[in-house]
């Protein structure tokens, strides 16, 4: 008998949602709570090992044709680069800066450059498990 | 703040009753004879006793410090659709791995038909010999 | 039914904007949404079809059964676990459902899953017959088939 | 607190050494995985648990649990994290290579 | 009272967690450990929960929903490498 | 001023010449323009023989690595004036004769390179006054000859020959260096002169012992010395010109120079000159007595040689005597000693290179040099013949031939040995003359052998080879050799006032020219010449009964010689060897975890008990909650389990249990973040276990030994306590408080409210930026891991 | 500003990070790898002359001063290792263009490369004790990658061996920080030896140091070298060049970093323990390289042999010594690679490994044969090649400090270094010749130039050792007197 993987899969549709905003709100409540570019790139990341749990590699290759390798190589690059623009102002590698701005009906908002560096590591960090787990898959 | 106080309190209450199941389904864990069984104790009960748990918590952030937690929320409504699931999988992974239910088992209506090709190759590869 | 949400949502954000305040709350917009829901309640004859937030309400019925089958399941379960002798007689049945579509059938697993005594461990490739594992086959087997079928209407009511 | 805290990384330190003395490739790798927990736990230790919040600065607390070495605890899960990734993937490589798990035989350079 | 109350209960949940783990040491069968170290999770969150609570902080409520997400994806592999061997397929058929 | 810089570079120039412009060169002989660079020296360096005896002396220096004071100091003397000259001249006829002696089909390129390698590092060692470019030179003649007596590198002998050579002469360079760098932290100074001047400062410094053994090391290896012949003979693979040029007339005589150099530095040292002069005495005996048995007339002389240079060096360990304090400066005679050592070392040069030129010739024109198969020859060769005769005459010490001189001289030192009263010279001072007689003995027996077994005696005709006398060409060198022999022996004074005597005073600073005698062909019937007297009639007997004579040597088996120990010390060291590493280095990671955890256990657990360093207190600990108590228990059951575990999925498992409970853990530690990453790191770490699973087999039922078992769980035990008890006792003895309050103010400095993060972020981001990197890394390891063996071989340059 | 100094370790991550875009494209791959390298050897030159003019350079990340943040320190010892890192990893770049494989090309061996040097490069640099043990994991983790690059069953059965014991030599590196943070409660180095040397280096802290001892002797192979051979007797030969010249110093590096800087108040135990482990590296080194007939395996334990020599100076600790140790270090780093490249090469013509299975190659590969013969005279210290004055110094620093048995030692090591190479030249150049010329596997240009420039620099290293001798003297001076860095660390 074949398995039907309905009852896995149909739960897994609205759990990934979950978890993808969940990653999303770690990855920018990092500064103030925890959270962060590493937990919320881990946590996106789950996200995608779930759905390749509950589906299989082509299916979710084909809703997100992306070279994880890439993302990861991107990610690294992001986090380099962040740290080298510093120096092209004179700071020292890897200075970070911040400031407060008013925004009309938002509020007070903090923009960072730790923003751009936090992308980086998360961009990386999916990237990295993401390939890791499909190149192990993709051996099977 | 009285008010408050006592919200914390039906929160607390909420919270021990649910410790106080979840002791309960654990020792169901320990006490039923076999996987298939003792997943009714875990699937049920436990959930039951996390729900419990979460909505005094719940309460108690909510009533007790005035601060709703969606987070929360979003807790309980995960552990509500996803327990099930991972009983339903772990039970079905258990029964296609062969493990043997327990001796007082009544009917099996499931074993015929998943183990039916299986046992079929069986006899045809005897017939071949 | 997307259109009488969406209008829900503009009816929504146009409560923030009239209040006018310091910074975006969520209980304002919550408020918003409420009226918002009301007034779309009132003119729902203007849009055709059923109300949108019935669905809602049937959702609601829904996940009531579910917490009282919950509730339910667990006394059975806690009963055999403190008793001072387990007995009981577990066995596996077949349902054959007359629900249809994924989340029909899920959600019908997922409440039988929750519901005392059964745990539902396999769906045919079909995805209408259900092998049910039951913890007291003898015992409940009549009491779980009469909750299936209330379950089978609950969710109709809410997917159609 | 931290006493125990200690005493159970230096369980978690001889299991782990246990492991690693093993001849089975796996439970070498677990042991290894092991005794990160037990180094994880040993930094926590290390920085005592004195102070009463959570490193999140807010109003109402002024003093905070040591934060520095829950950095560095970050850095090294993620580190093992890796290596460990990467220990796993070559341990089945050299199974599919060489069609064993045992370490006694799998000594590498053949001795003259 | 009250905080003695929660106390009493992350205790009461510290004892599910150690009897339930027994179930783990003890097995027999691997699915058996996979569904205690399900409830075991499931428990943490409870206990993650009132640790919140006992400490007066909401930090700790993103950790319960990693928690349960963590434990339903850790279930999912248990069964299916019981099930199947390779717990994510390259092109489902079975 | 140029001349000994230049005098040095010079052979490396023509080498670097050779090899760059010359490679292909095939129009004449390359040896003509070889022939040059010699030639242009001797004459140089014998325009300098007038300063030097004048008592000049020419220093040049061009600075190295002044910052650690090694500069090139180049020093022109009396003694290397003579060293000088023996190489340069020596060199150009050996040049000459070379030209004759190889064809041009051989690789002439590789051979001349190599000499001129050979002759400007031997002027590098004469010519130095820094004692590490001395050094430097030093090890460059061993490098060079060693590429000389591997000149036929196919042949097997050639190769054992050249390594034997390498081994025992670098060993003996590393020895003297360490002496040089001794002598050097005595006394302050690289220059041997300021050595030569401050020395006595210093003759109670502890390391003088040490100094002289060491330096002696060097030189008495690189003299082929008693033991450390050995490499001599095997050495003699090499190409006859060869032979004749390192082997005899130069690079063995660098230990010499060395001695010589240094008498001045140790004079007056009692092990000095008991080292020297009883190591010499007793190589100059076993040399001569091991001649005698040789059949091969290149062993022979190889033997020969060791003997002479065992004289020479005797004749140096008497002679520094001299500088012994009790010692009055005019009583001469025991500079007469350096005298007839450098007057031998001349002469030495001149007969032994005249034979090996011989030799040469015949074993180039019959095509062999065993004393067994050659006969007769002295009708087809009556020149080669002469020459032979004047060369073996001379060295066994016959007048009237320059050997006659010198060894009376050596026979004048030795006997009056016995008038010193100090270093218990007299109990042993019998000894001397009487080895030495029996020596002279031999050296004559066997140098009547060369003559009369090779040219008399009946004709043993050798297949194919028609016996006839060499070309012209190749009988220069070695009847101007032999000339010279005879001419030393008529005007010796001329090499003795203008040569000899400004040698001496190098090595006797404080002497004058007027204290050193001259050389008298006749001293009357005394005790030196009835020695010879008696040499030649027992010397001519036992050569007639030599066959029976030869019985003797039944006593020595040649497989209990130092050439077997040497063998057998190499297979043995290789075997040990092999026996050693395999037993350590099993390839088996368990063993290798248990070096390092051993390690650990004796180092830490050592120190920490011996230390004291165990201190414990419960006074800075926070309570334990009784959740605490809970997670910690099953963290402690878990670790057992993983112990007992049956099947690797309930290893796996627990494993994630306790990823898990620690997660638990740092929340209860209030770090929420590191409970996050914990949480997810532990679920995706087992996932990939699992994945891996699906290739990897299920743990066996290991039957693990008992014994192996209990090893195990000792050592662990041990590991984790030792932990556990360094781990204690920090936390009870902090010194510091920890640097992270600055952190606290993470809001106002990095704008972050999260502590931990804005660590991660801004204050350590750099260790964030490098743990991404690790991970990016990993992840196209994975990758490449996988799919690199996936689809085997396109191309495989380098796999096996 | 000192942003310069960040850039030996940054660049070569960037290009690193860059050519994995060029998955395909080798050219650029190759280029861009060999050129970031050249200028890294051009910013390492700037670097070691700004020092000799300004003192040593930091650089503080983000701003953040010491102790709080992490920071980069260039000292002379520092900036040396890193100049000639690069340079020793350019030429076995080029020696990876012709004979590494397209395949292992295409699948990252240059970005492994990239991060292999920056690995080692902030190795040097890094101020900061956690730090460190994140750049090395940065190393390793490259390492891992090349030495399991393109799997023989062979190379993959070591470095089984080669990860598992890195990875607890990692944990052990850890529980070292643990302990020494719970200690002194900073991480810095500077500011680890100010406090040490404020409170006094207490038993406990003598045996921490010793942990750390035993973290580093397993990274350089002091003692606990049993997973060296194997390791690097494996993977292709460039790799194995840039191991055998680079990783085992990075090891040494912190050894003399932490032993000269922090931990040198109680040298009685300590230096006396590393006396020990050093003389045994020597003797087991010695030992294994006579016993194999196996030309990887002589080579490799080889290293093991220099790796003992180096830490004598270590043991010593007197200024000459060091400086002997680091000219030697230098020294080993460059012609260790050379040695690697040649025998990997003869191997490649060959395809043997065995000593007896080779004979008369120098009539088939004359420059080859020549060019061994000259790095077995380099190892073992035959002047005027470049392991001469390290030798010279170190010897002069044994005899000051009366330390006659490490002296020996060492100068036997030198002997047996001969002996065992010597053995591979006469056996494999030598003899009589076996390959015809029509068998004769072609050996190009492009194989044998990047050990020719090996061969140049030992002999300029040699006759050239003036060059860098302030930078030496000034590098010993710095790690005997840790005031010195203190001072330039943390100002007041
Ligand atoms: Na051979
Ligand atoms: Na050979």
């Amino acid at each position: 008998m074949k398995i039907n993987e309905v009852i896995l899969q149909s739960v897994s549709k609205i759990v990934v949602f979950i978890i993808l905003t969940l990653a999303l709100y770690l990855f920018f409540a990092g500064h103030n709570a925890p959270g962060g570019g590493f937990i919320g790139g881990l946590v996106l990341a789950s996200s995608f090992v779930l759905m390749l749990l509950a589906f299989d590699i082509e299916t979710v290759k084909k809703g997100i044709p992306v070279d994880f390798k890439l993302v990861a190589a991107s990610g690294a690059l992001i986090v380099l680069l962040s740290g080298l623009g510093a120096t092209i102002l004179g700071e020292p590698f890897l200075s970070q800066s911040f400031a407060y701005f008013d925004l009309p009906f938002y509020g007070e908002v903090e923009l960072t450059t730790v923003t751009i560096f936090e992308t980086g590591v998360a961009l990386a960090v999916v990237g990295v498990v993401v390939t890791i787990i499909l190149s192990i898959s993709e051996d099977v | 703040m009285n008010e408050n106080v006592t919200f914390e309190l039906i929160g607390a209450i909420l919270i021990l009753l649910g410790s106080i199941i979840s002791v309960i389904s654990a020792i169901g864990i320990i006490r039923f004879y076999d996987i298939y069984t003792r997943a009714h104790a875990a699937t049920k009960t436990t959930t039951l006793a996390v729900l419990i748990t979460l909505v005094g918590v719940f309460i108690y952030v909510w009533l007790g410090e005035g601060y709703m937690s969606v987070r929360l929320m979003l807790g309980i409504v995960f552990v509500f659709i996803t327990a099930p699931v991972s009983g339903h999988l772990v039970l079905r992974a258990a029964y296609r791995a062969n493990v043997k239910m327990a001796d007082e088992t009544a009917e099996d209506e499931l074993r015929p038909v998943l183990f039916k090709e299986s046992s079929e190759k069986k006899e045809q590869e005897r017939e071949d010999q | 039914m997307a259109a009488q949400f969406l209008l829900n949502l503009f009816i929504a954000f146009l409560w923030v904007l009239l209040k006018d305040e310091d910074f975006l709350r969520f209980q304002t917009l919550v408020t918003g949404f409420i009226i918002g829901s009301f007034i779309v309640f009132m003119m729902r004859r203007f849009f055709g079809g059923r109300f949108y937030l019935h669905r809602l309400l049937s959702l609601i019925k829904l996940i009531l059964i579910f917490i009282s089958e919950i509730f339910q399941s667990s006394v059975v379960v806690i009963k055999h676990i403190i008793g001072p002798k387990i007995n009981i007689e577990p066995g596996i049945f077949t349902y054959k459902t007359i629900l249809r579509g994924d989340w029909e059938v899920t959600t019908l697993a997922l409440l039988l899953t929750l519901t005392p005594g059964s745990v539902v461990m396999e769906v045919n490739e079909e995805g209408d017959l259900f092998y049910i594992h039951a913890m007291d086959i003898k015992r409940y087997k009549g009491d779980l088939e009469r909750s299936l079928k209330t379950f089978e209407k609950a969710i109709m009511e809410v997917t159609r | 607190m931290e006493t125990v805290i200690i005493i159970v990384a230096g369980v978690l330190v001889t299991v782990a050494t246990y492991l690693l003395l093993s001849k089975n490739l796996i439970r070498v790798i677990l042991g290894t995985a092991i005794l990160t927990h037990a180094v994880h736990l040993l930094l926590m230790a290390m920085g005592g648990f004195k102070g009463e919040s959570v490193p999140i600065i807010s109003d109402k607390h002024t003093t905070y649990v040591d934060a520095l070495p829950q950095a560095l605890i970050l850095t090294s899960i993620v580190i093992s994290f890796a290596v460990t990734a990467f220990f796993l993937v070559l341990a089945y490589q050299v199974y599919k290579r060489t069609n064993t798990d045992d370490l006694s035989k799998l000594r590498g350079y053949r001795h003259e | 009272m009250i905080e003695s109350i929660l106390t009493i209960s992350l205790i009461l949940f510290g004892v599910a967690i150690l009897i339930t783990f027994i179930r783990i040491v003890i097995g027999p069968t691997f699915p058996d450990r996979v569904i205690a170290m399900d409830v075991i999770g499931v428990n943490l969150i409870s206990a993650m929960a009132i640790v919140s609570v006992l400490f007066s902080t909401r930090a700790f409520y993103d950790v319960i929903l990693v928690l349960g997400i963590l434990a339903f994806i850790s279930t999912i592999s248990f069964s299916k490498f019981l099930e199947r061997g390779a717990i994510i397929e390259r092109k489902r058929d079975i | 001023m140029l001349t000994i810089n230049l005098a040095i570079l010079l052979p490396f120039l023509a080498a670097l010449f050779i090899l760059l412009f010359l490679r292909r060169f095939r129009r004449f002989h390359i040896g003509w323009f070889v022939l040059i660079i010699p030639a242009i020296l001797f004459a140089l360096l014998l325009r300098q023989i007038p300063n030097i005896a004048n008592g000049k002396t020419l220093i040049h220096q061009i600075n190295w690595i002044p910052s650690f004071d090694i500069n090139f100091i180049s020093y022109l003397d009396g003694l290397s004036l003579v060293f000088g000259l023996l190489i340069t001249g020596i060199g150009t006829l050996v040049v000459l004769y070379s030209i004759y002696y190889l064809s041009t089909e051989q690789s002439l390129v590789h051979f001349y390179i190599y000499l001129l390698l050979f002759m400007g590092s031997m002027l590098g060692v004469v010519f130095s006054d820094h004692l590490m470019v001395l050094y430097v030179f030093w090890e460059l003649t061993s490098i060079s000859s060693f590429l000389l007596i591997a000149y036929w590198y196919q042949r097997k002998g050639s190769r054992y020959g050249a390594k034997k050579a390498l081994h025992i002469t670098v060993l003996g360079g590393f020895a003297m260096l360490i002496g040089f760098l001794m002598l050097y932290v005595v006394t302050g100074t690289f220059s041997i002169r300021e050595i030569i001047e401050t020395i006595h400062l210093y003759k109670d410094h502890s390391l003088m012992t040490p100094m002289i053994i060491f330096i002696l090391l060097g030189a008495f290896t690189k003299s082929a010395q008693f033991p450390f012949h050995i490499w001599l003979p095997d050495a003699m693979e090499a190409p006859t010109p060869i032979s004749a040029y390192l082997h005899s007339a130069t690079m063995v005589k660098a230990g010499i120079y060395v001695v010589a150099r240094f008498t001045p530095v140790f004079g007056g040292e009692a092990l000095w000159f008991w080292l020297v002069s009883s190591i010499g005495l007793l190589t100059l005996f076993w040399g001569s007595f091991t001649a005698i048995r040789q059949t091969d007339l290149k062993a022979l002389l190889a033997y020969s040689t060791i003997s002479q240079l065992g004289l020479i060096m005797t004749l140096f360990g008497i002679g520094s005597l001299s500088l012994h304090p009790d010692i009055h400066v005019e009583s001469v005679l025991y500079t007469q000693a350096v005298f007839a050592a450098l007057f031998h070392l001349v002469n030495h040069s001149t007969f032994k290179g005249t034979l090996f030129m011989v030799i040469g010739i015949i074993d180039y024109q019959i095509g062999t040099r065993d004393l067994r198969r050659l006969g007769g020859l002295i009708s087809f060769m009556p020149i080669s013949f002469t020459i032979a005769m004047i060369g073996s005459f001379s060295m066994a010490g016959l007048p009237p031939f320059n050997g006659f001189l010198s060894k009376e001289m050596f026979f004048t030192a030795i006997l009056h040995l016995k008038d010193f009263d100090f270093f218990s010279i007299q109990t042993f001072a019998g000894i001397f003359p009487v080895v030495a007689w029996i020596a002279s003995v031999f050296t004559f027996i066997y140098s009547m052998m060369i003559v009369f077994q090779t040219f008399f005696g009946p004709y043993k005709e050798q297949p194919g080879v028609e016996a006839k006398e060499a070309s012209f060409g190749m009988l220069i060198p070695p009847v101007t050799l032999s000339a010279l022999v005879v001419l030393i022996f008529f005007f010796p004074n001329i090499l003795g006032d203008y040569v000899i005597k400004p040698a001496v005073l190098s090595v006797y600073p404080g002497v004058t020219n007027e204290m050193i005698g001259s050389i008298s062909l006749w001293h009357g019937f005394n005790k030196e010449l009835l020695m010879t007297i008696g040499i030649i009639i027992l010397g001519i007997i036992l050569y007639i009964y030599r066959t029976y004579f030869k019985k003797v040597y039944i006593a020595f088996p040649r497989n209990i010689s130092f050439d077997t120990l040497y063998n057998n010390a190499l297979e043995f060291t290789d075997r040990l060897a092999k026996g050693i590493t395999n037993f350590y280095m099993t390839g088996y990671l368990r063993h290798y975890v248990m070096y390092i955890f051993l390690f650990f256990i004796i180092v830490l657990g050592g120190s920490l008990y011996y230390l004291g360093a165990f201190t414990f207190s419960l006074n800075n600990d926070q309570p334990v909650h009784p959740f605490v108590w809970m997670i910690a228990s099953t963290i402690v059951i878990a670790g057992m389990t993983i112990f007992f575990a049956k099947t690797r999925l309930t290893a796996i498992l627990v494993n994630g249990y306790i990823g898990f409970a620690i997660a638990m853990l740092f929340v209860l530690f209030r770090a929420p973040d590191l409970a996050l990453t914990q949480l997810v790191v532990e679920t995706v770490t087992t996932a990939l276990f699992l994945l891996c699973f699906y290739f990897l087999p299920e743990w066996e039922k290991t039957k693990v030994v008992r014994k192996v078992k209990m090893t195990n769980i000792v050592i662990s035990i041990s590991v984790g306590t030792i932990f556990t008890l360094i781990a204690l006792s920090v936390k009870s003895g902090k010194l510091f408080r920890s640097i992270s309050a600055y952190f606290e103010n993470a809001d106002e400095l990095a704008g972050g409210k999260n502590i931990v993060n804005t660590i991660l972020g801004d204050f350590r981001a750099f260790d964030t930026m490098l743990e991404v990197i690790v991970l990016f890394i990993a992840g196209i390891g994975v990758y490449t891991l996988i799919k690199y063996t996936n689809n085997k071989g396109v191309e495989k340059l380098e796999d096996k | 500003m000192n942003n310069l100094i960040v850039l030996p370790m940054v660049l070569p991550l960037l290009t690193g990070v860059f050519i994995v875009f060029f998955k395909s494209y080798i050219q650029v791959q190759r280029w861009g790898t060999f050129i970031l390298l050249l200028v890294n050897v051009g910013i390492s030159v700037i670097i070691l002359r700004q020092i000799q003019i300004d003192g040593i350079i930091s650089i503080d990340f983000g701003g953040w001063a010491a102790p709080f943040g992490i920071l980069f320190v260039a000292d002379s010892f520092a900036a040396l290792l890193v100049l000639t890192t690069n340079i020793v990893s350019a030429i076995c770049v080029l020696y990876a263009m012709p004979t590494i494989g397209k395949r292992r090309e295409t699948f990252y061996f240059y970005p492994f490369v990239n991060f292999l040097v920056a690995g080692v490069n902030g190795s040097f640099l890094t101020g900061d004790i956690f730090n460190l043990f994140v750049t090395f994991e940065v190393m390793l983790l490259a390492s891992y990658a090349l030495i399991t690059l393109g799997g023989t069953r062979l190379q993959l059965k070591e470095s089984l061996k080669y990860i598992a014991i890195n990875v607890v030599s990692s944990s052990l590196f850890l529980i070292a920080i643990a302990y020494l943070y719970g200690t002194l409660g900073t991480l810095n180095m500077a500011h680890l030896s100010m406090r040490i040397a404020e409170s006094g280096q207490t038993p406990l802290l003598t045996v921490i140091s010793l942990l750390f001892l035993i973290v580093f002797s397993l990274k350089s192979g002091l003692l606990l070298y049993q997973w060296l051979p194997g390791s690097y007797s494996t993977p292709p030969t460039a790799i194995a060049a840039l191991f055998g010249a680079l990783l085992t110093k990075v090891g040494i590096y912190a050894l003399f970093r932490t032993f000269t800087l922090l931990f040198y108040h109680e040298q009685q135990i300590t230096h006396t323990l590393i006396a020990i482990m050093a003389g045994v590296t020597l003797i087991g080194g010695c030992i294994g390289a006579i016993a194999y007939n196996n030309i990887r395996q002589i080579v490799a334990y080889n290293v093991v042999i220099a790796v003992g020599f180096i830490l004598v100076g270590l043991a010593i600790m007197n200024t000459t010594a060091i400086e002997g140790a680091i000219y030697y270090l230098v020294h080993d780093m460059i012609v260790k690679a050379l040695l690697f490249l040649l025998a990997g090469t003869m191997i490649y013509l060959t395809k043997s490994e065995k000593l007896d299975e080779m004979s008369g190659l120098i009539r088939n590969y004359p420059s080859l044969g020549w060019m061994f013969f000259i790095t077995v005279l380099s190892l073992t210290g035959i002047p005027p090649l470049s392991g001469f004055i390290g030798k010279v110094l170190l010897g002069q620093g044994a005899i000051v400090a009366e330390s006659y048995i490490l002296l020996l030692l060492s100068f036997m090591s030198g002997f047996v270094v001969l002996y065992s190479l010597l053995r591979i030249f006469m056996s494999c150049f030598w003899g009589e010749t076996i390959i015809s010329e029509e068998e004769e596997t072609p050996l190009s240009k492009k194989v044998i130039f990047p050990s020719a420039i090996l061969v140049v620099l030992t002999f300029a290293l040699g006759f050239g050792a003036e060059s860098i001798a302030p930078y030496v003297q000034d590098a010993a001076y710095t790690l005997t007197n840790p005031s010195v860095y203190i001072n330039a660390i943390l100002p007041d």
